[in-house]
């Protein structure tokens, strides 16, 4: 198809809309909308861990973001009921910089990143490493270590939210 | 005797500082008597040191007191060297000391710091005597500037007059300036000849270069300059006049203002090596002899017509240490000593008697009333304006011969300057003594003969100022010479007269044909005519005014020298220390917290301008690693 | 090894305080463990280089060792500090957990030896912190303190996981030694995006540091902070963070040092004279104290440049990481007792040689140890900085940094100033707790100790 | 599956998503909306780690991905807290109100 | 043994007077740097018996990993600022006592801090450990003019420690630099002073010109020279009295002193190539600052002014690295310390008596005390370098090495001869003589302290400028050795 393969329409595809909700992330008024096309965000890029056999990647992917942390920021958004534009026109000089940063970082990132060799992903091996199998030898072997001391992590996020989060006995 | 020469300076010490500390508790009298047997036993000491020096075939003593200063190859002990030249000056100065010593216990003795005052005079008398005492150049040095502290001291004695003051520290400055000179010249023979001990230098002196010679010889001449009060640093010396009359005889005229000509005579050897040296010496002598005396001509102050005397014949006496006549120019500083010493304790008999006064103007027929006075007075007048036999015509005589030799030119202005002294000294001599009284009533009335403590030591001076020229009679009348004798041994290269005898009488006999002219010419002027001076300046013709006026010389001096000085001073305190440098000093504090306030301004506090910049950092460092490599 | 895990215990059991009914005894309880981990931690000094657990995950080295000391002696003056900060509060026990916590990370930024173990260490240290920066929760200033350094740090994080990402794209591995070997067997073909991976590195470590231009948070977070949380990120994360920086970039990323030095020695040079220039401007002494210590960060960020040029060793920049940290912690203390009234500008110090003679003594060596005066240790640090930057090629630097120093001297003699030159308005004498006083009289005098007797510190670090 | 696509696309896609992140962070005023653009920054990295796990064959980067979700679930917590608690104080969540400390 | 312990009892001493209350404190402080003196002399006897006594030198590893030593050594030079130090320190605090301090034991206790500071800059044999004392004794110093000082001692102190640290910095790193290349034989760096001196001489012209200026602006700029001087003035000023002694008297020296030991055998090259320059600088400044000098109107500001001049000739001389040079500035360096002492003393007693130091304001005092006026003068006349004063045997030698350097130089440098006359004539002239003024009507005798400080400062100025033998041997000696390392 025009000397395209599937595989490479699907992750032009994927691209293209990854990048669109992306930017309609940004630059959406409304935060749930923006939550939203957040989520639609992810779900390309799932589509992406798919397409590189990272199947058990991709749905943890989908729930972690899509289901757990988009959702907290839902609840967040409608606890504080923000569901309106409430952000004031906002001035465009800031804005602007902004986005010169933004497009001067790119151009310097794919200026840095081009002349590199051209390699080319395979699916061979690919196929393994992906499997909840595989990723769970890793995981309890070689990274034993910090998944135990990650639990230090959510336990002091726990605590740390816990503690900002209740109100103060009077 | 030779051995306890370190005692001569002792004593003078010794009065001085039972005198310093114990001054105020001691009665005037005891005091006074304790300063003067201090330098009588200096005397005493010094004549049997002279007549044992002179009983000897040995001719130079040096006797170490104590080592001074040891750098590296600079070696100075405290030394003393006892030689003709010193020996003679040791006379003169603890001599003619004693006698003025003598002569203060009377005219200081209605004063409030009388035991002060000999304390002073007793410390001058010390530094003095180290002066001539020394073996190098720098025992030479600290009685040097010893002495010019000890003017200072006491030109400003009577310290509650500005003007006194002003004129003591005019004094020191201008030494200071003279001394810098002779300080550097010090410093020179050092490094020439590797030692300031008289000996070894003068030994050495005929194997370096001339320049280096004619330099030495120019720096010390600085210093002579300053000390001797010659052009340019002769101002201070007129206005050194503010002290007390005693030191006026003893500093200003008779030791200290020849330590110049001492100290060129000393270093006779560079002289005579460098004709350069010699020639600048005579010239800056006889214009200052002349112009030192044109000035004398019109002043009015009894005292600064002796002071521009003194300058003046300090003036001749360079000019035959610039001729060579190095033993005639010691000469007439013994004879100077006798007379200008005798003319000045008698102006302060003359002061004393009129409660104060020093113009001339408001004198007139004093001869009347203190006739001892008057009398040593006229001998010491007659014995300067150098007519035979009394003593400045010996010595002036001798001068002006070699000078003649030397240059005729030179001599013709040596002449008339002798001609003006005569003139101005008639002058003061018949305005004071002679015609009628012009001062006040109170005055004519308190008119009386000075104590015997006073009038004594004139009569010692007036017989010594009248018989001083039987110390060098001339030669060529197959007399004996003594002091030229005396001084063969320190001439290093000497530089004998060989005009004839005849040429000498003549030239004897026109200056003693001047001299009688001049006088007559005065006297027709002042007591005949009786011309009197005029009263206020406006009635000057104005080649009168500048003289009068000194020529402006102080007045130049301050628009030329301190004036500039002071404004320098002011723009480098003003502008330059507190404007530029402290301000350039400033300027960096003040730019850390200008740059700092604009730093700080980027701390804006917003996350997104935060962020923006770390995301420009960012680009920042890559473009550089990467794309600009 | 044992410490970490001792301390992470501490943290547990601390939360089980508020169940258990035992919240008196927390604070012996937790300095006792402070204790115990110290001195476990140094039983495995003389293990050497060789010991490293979970697979090359985490290596308890000389290097991590001591940092891990100083870490854990500095946490232990902290908490007695901090007494007295903890009784007013009504959340002790979640205060005490989430500093553990940060400890935790904070030992593991000391020893990790692969990426994995260095993104969560950076986490799991800041998380916590935070939470505290805005544990104030009434006062505006400290929650956008807690809220600025959210954002800038999860931004800072996204560029050292992008860093991350393209390293381990680019040399297929976390583990820093291995890293290390690839870069050696393979110079030349490195892909570009290694590079760009190793400059993002650079600047989210930068950012970490507080080293200039990524150090805009830092004031703003120092001054908002609750002062005793503003010490804990002055001291324990600052040694922290340099401990991850020296190992990432003189362990890991050695073989590229022409990259990076050349960067770094512009950064340094930002950071002294932005950091200097600004702190002489502030009227707030806790703000100046944060631009201090982005000062402090440019001296020590000089001594890995140093380093890496003249490879001499690192004992100056953990003698530099001591003596700042403990002066910190006594100049703090006093700030602390200082601006309780909330007045937190220089003239709440004024007066002070009156109202505490015995605080003035203190801060004053606290001060004059940040300026690097001797004896004290702030001196030696600053030796051995320019000892170490004179080997180098970068003299305008070392210039630069005594310029710097003289700037520097002007703004800690500022408090000087105020303490015993301008008039007080309040005479009250300034009371002390006795633990603090304790705590701050002994960091003066280590201060001094050090600095008089530098040879113990110094030549215990040697390798 | 996979085979056909080069590296260079996905370094490019997700330094495009990085990059969208950031500017998203430097851009809005809304808190919320910054978090989750710093989410969207984390998940480039994401792509671009899966990417190279498969490049390299090797599953150790996946495995890291994990701890990028575990670390990035802490934050949103911790900081959607704050941002509650700012809320509470404020009545806003605009970061303009959030820049008193400055200079 | 002996010099540390000229280091360590006014440590303990001063640690002893700040506990103590009250006045009591000035006594012991008093007691103290009397027996201090008592010691100095002690060592000065037994280093002119035998000068490689054992019990003069102390040597302990400090650091050792670092090649840092407690090292310390007594050689000529030393032995004299040493003896400058602790001979000045009781007579500073003596002339304290007519003056009433807040919180005495402070400031006594820093004193005796300061002692030990100085002393510890004079016997350092080791670098690091001179770099060490160099820093702290500003510390001492600097609260000494803070807590005590005059009206703008805030902005006045700071410029001062702030502009010295500056110059301590880039000497610091000059040090360090010549550290860095100590032991190019055995592979062992080292701080001792032999070392550095062996470490300079290896480098070539363009380093040794580096670390010429990095060490000689510290220096240059704690003496000070021109154009390094603007803090003195006013840091004189404001300090208290007794601070001023102590800044002019002996801290000045500390700069000179470094010169001498610090700089001149350390790079002969650079001082050959660079000494020109500094000399042209300290001859400027001594032109320069007697100028001003003479337009002053506050006498302390006038000295202040005058010790810039002073120091300028010695570091001169210094440069010119003769014998006579720096034997000559050695020696004028003791005789600075004594009169600048007994002048700030005058000063102080001017104010005390009469509440102002302003010259134009005073006037005919001589009338109403004639031994102070003695006492001033003799003083003075040691400032203006009179013979048989102390001031003289520094000042010949200066000028004749400088003249050794340079004719013209020396020429343009004895200025100061005649200048230093002009201003100091003019102050005194000023302020003693003439009519007495309204302000000062009363000028009472001298407090029984301050004569004594006087007349001992007297004896001292005249004593050693006719027999300066015994401190003009060491000071020879001393120059002999250092210039020997030059070679």
């Amino acid at each position: 198809m025009l000397g395209y393969t599937i595989t490479q329409w699907i992750f032009g595809i994927l691209s293209f809309l990854a990048i669109m909700f992306a930017l309609m992330v940004v630059f959406s008024r409304n935060p749930v909308n923006s939550v939203l096309y957040l989520v639609m965000t992810f779900f390309c890029i799932a589509g992406h861990y798919l397409l590189m056999n990272a199947q058990f990647l991709a749905i943890v992917h989908i729930v972690v973001y899509a289901g757990a942390i988009m959702v907290l920021f839902l609840f967040v958004i409608m606890l504080m009921n923000l569901n309106h534009d409430t952000e004031p026109k906002s001035k465009w000089l800031p804005k602007t910089i902004a986005i010169i940063a933004g497009g001067m970082m790119l151009f310097v990132l794919v200026g840095s990143l081009k002349g590199t060799e051209q390699l080319n992903l395979s699916s061979y091996g690919a196929s393994q490493i992906g499997t909840v199998k595989n990723l769970g030898k890793v995981l309890f072997s070689e990274f034993l270590f910090p998944f135990e001391i990650a639990s230090i992590l959510l336990l002091a996020a726990m605590v740390g939210a816990i503690m900002i989060g209740k109100r103060e006995i009077k | 005797m030779i051995k306890l020469i370190a005692l001569v300076p002792l004593f003078p010490l010794i009065g001085f500082l039972i005198n310093g500390f114990f001054g105020k508790k001691l009665s005037k009298s005891l005091s006074g008597i304790i300063a003067s047997v201090s330098i009588l036993a200096s005397f005493v000491l010094s004549v049997l040191i002279f007549v044992e020096l002179q009983g000897s075939a040995q001719k130079s003593h040096i006797i170490e007191a104590f080592s001074w200063i040891n750098s590296g190859t600079l070696h100075i002990p405290f030394e003393f060297l006892v030689d003709p030249l010193s020996s003679l000056f040791l006379l003169i100065i603890t001599g003619i000391g004693f006698l003025i010593h003598v002569y203060s216990i009377g005219y200081m003795h209605d004063d409030e710091g009388f035991s002060r005052f000999f304390t002073y005079l007793n410390l001058f008398v010390f530094f003095m005597l180290l002066l001539v005492l020394g073996n190098n150049y720098l025992i030479m040095f600290v009685g040097w500037e010893g002495v010019g502290l000890c003017s200072y001291l006491l030109i400003g004695f009577w310290f509650k007059n500005t003007a006194y003051n002003n004129a003591a520290r005019k004094a020191f400055v201008m030494n200071r300036i003279g001394d810098l000179g002779f300080l550097l010249g010090i410093i020179l023979i050092f490094v020439t000849f590797g030692s300031i001990s008289f000996n070894e230098v003068f030994d050495k002196a005929g194997t370096v270069g001339t320049s280096v010679i004619t330099a030495i010889a120019l720096l010390l001449f600085i210093g002579a300059m300053g000390k001797s009060a010659q052009i340019p640093l002769y101002t201070w010396l007129p206005d050194a006049m503010a002290g007390p009359t005693p030191v006026s005889a003893l500093i200003h005229a008779a030791t200290m203002v020849t330590a110049g000509i001492y100290m060129v005579t000393r270093s006779n050897i560079f002289y005579s090596i460098s004709d350069v040296a010699s020639e600048v010496v005579a010239i800056t002598g006889v214009v200052t002899a002349l112009f030192a005396a044109t000035i004398g001509l019109l002043q009015n102050d009894i005292k600064k017509i002796l002071a521009y005397s003194t300058v003046s014949q300090l003036g001749l006496m360079f000019l035959g240490l610039g001729v060579g006549a190095y033993s005639s120019a010691v000469f007439h500083v013994t004879t100077h000593a006798f007379f200008k010493a005798l003319l000045f304790l008698g102006a302060g008999s003359v002061i004393h008697a009129m409660g104060g006064e020093q113009d001339i103007r408001k004198m007139g027929g004093l001869s009347n009333h203190i006739k001892i006075t008057f009398w040593t007075m006229f001998i010491g007048t007659i014995a300067i304006s150098g007519i035979p036999p009394f003593s400045g015509f010996f010595s002036k005589d001798e001068i002006l011969a070699h000078t003649y030799e030397h240059s005729p030119v030179l001599w013709f202005l040596g002449m008339v300057t002798s001609m003006l002294t005569v003139f101005y000294m008639c002058r003061m001599l018949f305005l004071t003594f002679y015609g009628k009284f012009r001062g006040t009533h109170e005055q004519e009335h308190h008119l009386h003969e000075s104590p015997k403590s006073m009038t004594i030591p004139l009569m010692v001076l007036a017989l010594l100022a009248a018989a001083g020229g039987l110390l060098g009679l001339p030669e060529f009348l197959h007399l004996p010479n003594w002091m030229h004798h005396n001084l063969e041994s320190v001439i290093k290269r000497p530089d004998p007269m060989t005009m004839d005898h005849d040429k000498e009488l003549i030239l004897m006999g026109l200056a003693v044909l001047a001299a009688g002219t001049v006088w007559f010419f005065a006297h027709m002027m002042y007591r005949v005519n009786k011309v009197l001076p005029a009263a206020k300046e406006e009635q000057l013709k104005p080649w009168q005014k500048l003289i009068y006026n000194k020529y402006w010389v102080d007045e130049i001096y301050d628009a030329v020298i301190r004036k500039p000085l002071d404004f320098l001073s002011d723009i480098f305190y003003k502008f330059m220390d507190i404007a530029m440098i402290d301000g350039i000093v400033n300027g960096v504090g003040s730019a850390v917290k200008g740059v700092g306030s604009v730093v700080r301004l980027a701390q804006q506090g917003s996350i997104g301008f935060y962020v923006i910049s770390m995301v420009l950092g960012v680009v920042f460092i890559v473009l550089l690693t990467f794309l600009i490599k | 090894m044992k410490g970490l895990l001792i301390i992470s215990g501490l943290g547990v059991l601390a939360m089980l305080a508020e169940i258990f009914r035992f919240k008196k005894l927390l604070l012996p309880i937790v300095l006792l463990g402070i204790v115990a981990a110290y001195a476990f931690n140094f039983m495995e000094w003389n293990n050497g280089f060789v010991i490293s657990y979970f697979n090359n995950m985490i290596a308890f080295d000389k290097m991590g060792i001591a940092f891990s000391g100083i870490i854990i002696a500095t946490a232990f003056f902290w908490f007695i500090l901090a007494n007295d900060y903890f009784e007013d509060e009504t959340n002790v026990v979640d205060h005490f957990a989430l500093v553990l916590f940060a400890l935790v990370g904070a030992l593991m930024l000391t020893s990790f030896k692969n990426m994995t173990t260095l993104f969560l260490g950076v986490e799991i240290m800041s998380i916590p912190l935070y939470v505290l920066a805005a544990s104030q929760k009434k006062d505006l200033k400290s929650n956008e303190a807690g809220f600025k350094y959210l954002i800038m740090g999860s931004f800072a994080s996204a560029f050292l996981l992008f860093g991350i990402a393209l390293i381990y794209g680019s040399t297929g591995s976390f583990d820093i030694m291995e890293i290390r070997q690839h870069i050696s067997a393979h110079t030349a073909e490195l892909p570009t995006f290694f590079y760009v991976g190793v400059v993002m590195m650079l600047v989210a470590m930068c950012f970490k540091v507080s080293a200039a231009p990524f150090h805009f948070w830092a004031p703003d977070v120092y001054q908002g902070s609750p002062t005793l949380i503003t010490a804990l990120m002055s001291t324990i994360v600052k040694t922290a963070a340099f401990a991850a920086f020296m190992r990432l970039f003189m362990i890991g990323f050695a073989g590229v040092s022409e990259l990076w030095t050349g960067i770094l020695a512009v950064i340094i040079a930002i950071s002294l004279v932005v950091a200097n220039f600004s702190a002489a401007m502030q009227s707030n002494v806790k703000r100046m104290l944060a631009y201090s210590s982005i000062s402090h960060a440019g001296f020590m960020l000089m001594v890995i440049l140093a380093n890496i040029r003249s490879n001499i060793s690192v004992d100056a920049i953990l003698y530099y990481s001591l003596a700042y940290s403990i002066g910190s912690i006594a100049a703090f203390g006093i700030v602390y007792n200082v601006t309780k009234g909330g007045d937190e500008s220089f003239d709440a110090f004024n007066g002070l040689a009156k109202r505490n003679p015995g605080m003035a003594l203190c801060m004053t060596v606290a001060m004059l140890s940040l300026a690097g005066i001797p004896v004290t240790s702030g001196f030696f640090a600053k030796y051995f900085v320019f000892t170490a930057m004179i080997g180098t090629s970068y003299k305008w630097l070392l210039i630069l940094a005594v310029l710097t120093s003289a700037v520097g001297a002007y703004y800690y003699l500022k408090v000087i100033i105020a303490m015993y030159f301008k008039p007080q308005q309040n005479t009250e004498p300034v009371i002390v707790e006795r633990s603090q006083v304790m705590v701050i009289t002994l960091t003066s005098a280590i201060v001094i100790a050090i600095g008089v007797v530098p040879g113990i510190v110094a030549e215990m670090f040697r390798f | 599956m996979i085979n056909g696509i080069s590296i260079n696309y996905y370094l490019l896609l997700s330094a495009v998503l990085f990059i969208i992140g950031a500017v998203g962070v430097m851009a809005r005023r809304n808190s919320i909306i910054i978090f989750m653009c710093i989410e969207l920054m984390l998940n480039a990295v994401n792509l671009l780690l899966v990417a190279f796990s498969t490049l390299h064959g090797d599953a150790s980067g996946q495995v890291f991905v994990f701890f990028i979700m575990a670390v990035a679930a802490a934050e949103v917590a911790v900081g959607l807290a704050i941002l509650s608690m700012i809320y509470r104080n404020v009545k806003s969540i605009d970061t303009d109100l959030l820049s008193n400390l400055k200079n | 043994m002996l010099t540390a312990l000229l280091i360590g009892f006014p440590l303990i001493a001063s640690l002893l007077v700040f506990f103590i209350k009250g006045n009591a404190s000035r006594n012991i402080a008093l007691g103290a740097s009397v027996i201090q003196f008592a010691i100095s002399l002690a060592a000065f006897f037994m280093y002119r018996h035998n000068p490689d006594n054992a019990i003069l030198s102390f040597n302990h590893t400090w650091v050792q990993s670092l090649g840092i030593n407690f090292a310390v050594s007594l050689d000529g030079i030393s032995m004299l600022l040493v003896l400058l130090t602790t001979f000045l320190v009781p007579l500073i605090i003596l002339s304290s006592f007519k003056n009433e301090y807040e919180n005495p034991h402070s400031f006594y206790g820093l004193i005796l801090l300061m002692q030990m500071a100085l002393i510890g800059v004079f016997v350092a044999n080791d670098g690091f450990l001179f770099y060490v004392f160099w820093e702290l004794a500003l510390i001492p110093i600097y609260f000494i003019c803070l807590l005590w000082g005059g009206e703008n001692r805030g902005k006045i102190t700071f410029k001062f420690f702030v502009y010295t640290l500056l110059g301590s910095l880039f000497m610091l790193v000059g040090l360090i630099y010549l550290y860095n290349h100590t032991g190019g034989i055995t592979g062992v760096k080292s701080w001792m002073v032999n070392d550095l001196y062996e470490a300079g001489r290896s480098l070539d012209l363009k380093q040794q010109s580096a670390v010429f200026w990095m060490i000689f602006i510290a220096f240059a700029i704690k003496m000070p020279i021109f154009p390094f001087h603007t803090w003195q003035p006013d840091t004189y000023v404001n300090a208290p009295t007794q601070g001023t002694m102590l800044l002019s008297g002996i801290m000045l020296k500390m700069g000179t002193f470094g010169v001498i030991k610090w700089l001149l055998p350390v790079v002969p090259l650079g001082l050959e190539a660079w000494g020109g320059t500094a000399i042209t600088l300290s001859v400027i400044g001594i032109v320069y600052a007697s100028c001003i000098a003479i337009v002053q109107k506050d006498y302390k500001r006038l000295i202040a002014y005058s010790s810039i001049a002073h120091v300028g000739l010695i570091s001169a001389g210094i440069l010119t690295a003769t014998q006579q040079g720096v034997q000559g500035a050695v020696m004028q360096m003791l005789a600075h310390g004594v009169n600048v002492v007994g002048l700030f003393l005058i000063a102080d007693i001017l104010l005390r008596h009469t509440g102002t130091r302003e010259i134009d304001k005073l006037g005919g005092i001589r009338g109403m005390n004639g031994n102070f006026a003695v006492l001033f003068l003799i003083v003075l006349l040691g400032a203006v370098a009179l013979p048989l004063t102390n001031g003289f045997i520094g000042e010949f030698l200066l000028i004749n090495g400088v003249y050794q350097y340079s004719a013209w130089m020396a020429a343009f440098a004895g200025l100061s001869v005649i200048l230093g006359a002009v201003y100091m004539l003019r102050s005194y002239q000023g302020i003693m003589l003439g009519e007495r003024k309204d302000n000062n009507m009363a000028f009472g005798p001298l407090a029984t302290t301050d004569k004594a400080v006087l007349i001992i400062i007297c004896v001292v100025i005249i004593a050693f400028g006719v027999y300066p033998k015994p401190l003009n041997d060491l000071a020879e000696e001393g120059v002999k050795q250092i210039l020997m390392n030059l070679k």
